[in-house]
């Protein structure tokens, strides 16, 4: 991926982050955690952002469940998940591919999703690898649901998904995503093509606009002093070694 | 009390077929002692990684030692997936008992509390909850007339928990700074078993700012000294990850064989570290 | 993002008609702030101990400060009875929600977990769970067969916790050592002020061994100084109780007339303290 | 209440105690804490005893729930309850006398009698003042039942009643307390004329033998040193200031 891309992500979930109160990131989650960076930035230190496995980044002193409590108390506003396979019901699968138990290729586990989908009102989707391989018709294990009946407590849920193609937003009435914007060098059919659910768009979908000057000395300063303390190795990849002026 | 062992003959309090708790990588793992018991050939063993786990996970299952592993994932983190573990469900070699984080806490924390179960929101709709037929719904009875329907977990009681930490005193009181993942773990356990960079003269629940990140020596079973006991892993505030060996095992356990030539080379080796260690200290 | 105030704004920030949770007489009360309370004649209070209280819920029961009372117990220790608890619960003065120590905890855990309710083993053929009709019994959902009764509690969540430590530092995280009830209360309640001994330059998160004694300021809505600030009660570590001046209380509270001459005496003086403190701090 | 008659209430209770693992006492319980630390010197460090409120003698870091949790585990082997008013049936009362909730005289409230009592193996009711209107024939509230239909998970409860004028038992079986023992200077007839409620006796029950020699050098010795730190008005008030020599 190129720096400009990384950089373009960064800028569009950090937009889907502006006038709340706490984020929180998972572990190994550079461009979401930079996200939240900006827009704490944008914001003069709204939303507080608390990055986990971070280290000196990190305010819990509850162990592990102090995140998930946190969550359950209402005091996260977005977090950011992934997964091996999305469908166009935001379902999400962490698990694996083919059955279960005995998985055809078997990936990690489902983490924390079977709740913090429920319970986190704007959970953010993001996985850069855009094909028909991770975005399926129907995923083939649900690690946790895109959508619940009236009668399930669920208070959170999927607010968008965006890939290295384009920005999908997640219309809960309906059950399905619908395109918001493509970034800059991708088309429609492009997108339909390594879709493998169906969506809603408009027929001249907008362009994820590319970050503004300003945006680009926040990432380049702010944001990457803290991505190079949690995330040396990304930061120097994706970042170089530029400072602000 | 306290017991006082080495670390094989902690090792050695770890029975086949035991549900052994271990934590997350981020948290004071006792690689030291999983080496230990791959040497000793534990078997059978129900492995519960509280909430997840990396190569300590992979390196007892690829080694034979796990029978059914119940976990919210297991990842060699930014290593990638954990090969013998994958491999190990893709071929039906483990039982697995797929969870969610909160899930894990919560099942220990109603076993810390001696209550049965533990309601937990979410989980309606996964199909977590289709493979896990221990886990129930229910009614909310809180709910004005019903019709709010609630998942309740099973109490989860490790027999023995299993860790390793800065230090101890040598009363047996362990500090744990702000890992408390660590201490409902050994509440929630029948026996609790740690490993320690080393143990200090004096009392570490007299001092209170001490005493705040201390887990007392009644929970702790067994101890044993083991310098470097987290290697290949990090200590927070003591030392770091070895990433080159790390990358190497990740490299190493892709195969079955490689994970051969690594415990090979690494099982007697790393029990000469700790030795030396010791010797050391004195 | 924690708001520094004033002992007299942070005690306006508690609503009439609250519920408001204070913790038991051994851990961190904050007296100066229940003064000011006082002296702003808060009313209605729906007051929680955690789990009991003392001097604290006397002296606002005494004032009028309070409609219920939910508690597993309410005494002035070594001193006997608390005499404005009793007198008001005898005559119908204050309603009271008898409950018993676990269950305060436990109900406080729902909250922080976000669940409806809590399980809790006991309790059943005690008269609490007649006097205590949100407290239900269902038949154990764990247990094959059923026929297993346990007892649920609902969640209880305070809209205000309040208490007193020893210090914070400048980005409002607050110290407070091994009192986890307080740490419990805070994630439990809507909104936590506290009041402290001082504030202190640095970072309590950045250093490993303060984090574990550590309430991030995550959870602390509003902050005040108030050297002295558990007086007349002790401090662990700071001072000791002043047994003279609590022996006088349970002297003069024993009649409603005393209780206004203990009043009368003490509400102003105990500002000026705070405030002859924070000047001398300067 | 002489020094020799606290010396036996703690050599009573001690030996209730021989053999347990872990033996927990609640704050401001002088006697009990007295006879728990007898009960370790005589056993070589076992039980082990947690006082609470005890400051330095505290081992417990996870806060007011820790007690109530270790009873949960099965971590706590014997407790000490109280009562305004104890029943023949060991049911008991720390809310009030009278009607509920306006009592006629209102105490304090159950603390955690309403759970420890059901979880804790052996229960020691302890009271000194042994009169009709402390043991009464039925509690006017039951804060904590002496016994539980088979159905209610029940794991502990009453084991015995010691008060200043004698030693009960409790029978779970026949749910009544058996008289074990008199104090010294005290008869059957009197305790059953201060006694509200039936029990059983033998015609001529067994005196409650008085504290050995050695024993009172253990009360005198390091029993009275961890009271004086605990405890120093009642060490002071009972035991003196002698030292072992």
């Amino acid at each position: 991926m190129s720096p400009s891309k990384v950089a373009l992500l960064i800028d569009v979930i950090a937009g889907m982050l502006e006038g709340l109160g706490r984020v929180a990131v998972g572990a190994s989650s550079p461009i979401p955690a930079a996200a939240a960076w900006l827009a704490r930035e944008r914001g003069g230190g709204r939303p507080e952002v608390s990055v986990l496995g971070s280290g000196a980044h990190s305010d819990m002193t509850d162990g592990g469940r102090e995140l998930f409590d946190r969550a359950g108390q209402g005091r996260i506003d977005a977090f950011f998940l992934g997964g091996v396979q999305i469908d166009g019901s935001a379902n999400i699968n962490l698990i694996g591919t083919g059955p279960h138990p005995a998985a055809d290729k078997r990936f990690p586990g489902s983490y924390g999703s079977a709740y913090l989908y429920f319970v986190v009102p704007r959970v953010i989707l993001f996985r850069v690898e855009h094909t028909t391989r991770t975005l399926v018709e129907k995923v083939d294990f649900i690690s946790a649901p895109g959508t619940s009946p009236p009668e399930v407590y669920r208070p959170g849920g999927p607010h968008a998904l965006v890939t290295g193609r384009c920005v999908f937003r997640f219309d809960a009435a309906r059950g399905r995503f619908r395109l918001a914007s493509l970034h800059p060098g991708h088309s429609l059919d492009e997108v339909r093509d390594t879709t493998g659910f169906t969506f809603d768009a408009a027929d001249d979908p907008p362009v994820t606009p590319a970050p503004s000057a300003e945006t680009m000395a926040l990432i380049r300063g702010p944001v990457a002093a803290s991505l190079r303390e949690v995330y040396p190795r990304f930061a120097a990849r994706f970042l170089g070694n530029h400072r602000a002026v | 009390m306290t017991e006082t062992l080495s670390l094989d003959r902690l090792a050695g309090r770890v029975a086949d077929g035991a549900m052994l708790a271990l934590p997350p990588d981020y948290s004071y793992v006792p690689m030291a002692a999983v080496y230990a018991l791959v040497r000793r050939g534990v078997r059978d063993l129900h492995l519960l990684t509280v909430p997840q786990a990396g190569i300590a996970a992979d390196l007892l299952i690829g080694a034979g030692c796990v029978a059914t592993v119940e976990t919210a994932a297991v990842s060699l983190g930014e290593l990638g997936n954990a090969p013998r573990f994958a491999a190990a469900v893709e071929g039906g070699d483990v039982a697995i008992r797929d969870s969610t984080c909160p899930a894990i806490h919560a099942a220990l924390q109603a076993a810390e509390k001696g209550v049965p179960f533990m309601p937990l929101r979410g989980l309606i709709g996964s199909d977590l909850l289709r493979v896990r037929p221990d886990w129930q719904v229910i009614d909310n009875p809180m709910a004005d007339g019903g019709g709010d329907p609630i998942v309740v977990l099973p109490a989860l009681r490790p027999d023995v928990a299993l860790f390793h930490a800065p230090y101890a005193d040598e009363h047996g009181n362990v500090w744990l700074g702000a890992r408390r993942e660590l201490v409902t773990m050994a509440h929630a356990a029948r026996e609790t078993l740690v490993t320690v960079e080393e143990v200090r003269p004096g009392g570490l629940l007299a001092d209170e700012t001490l005493a705040a990140g201390t887990l007392p020596a009644l929970y702790v079973a067994g101890l044993a000294e083991a310098p470097q006991g987290a290697w290949p892993l990090g200590l927070t505030g003591c030392y770091e990850p070895d990433r080159e060996h790390l990358a190497e095992y990740a490299r190493l356990a892709a195969s079955e064989e490689g994970f051969e030539e690594y415990c090979g080379e690494n099982l007697i080796a790393n029990e000469a570290n700790v030795m030396k260690g010791l010797r050391a200290a004195e």
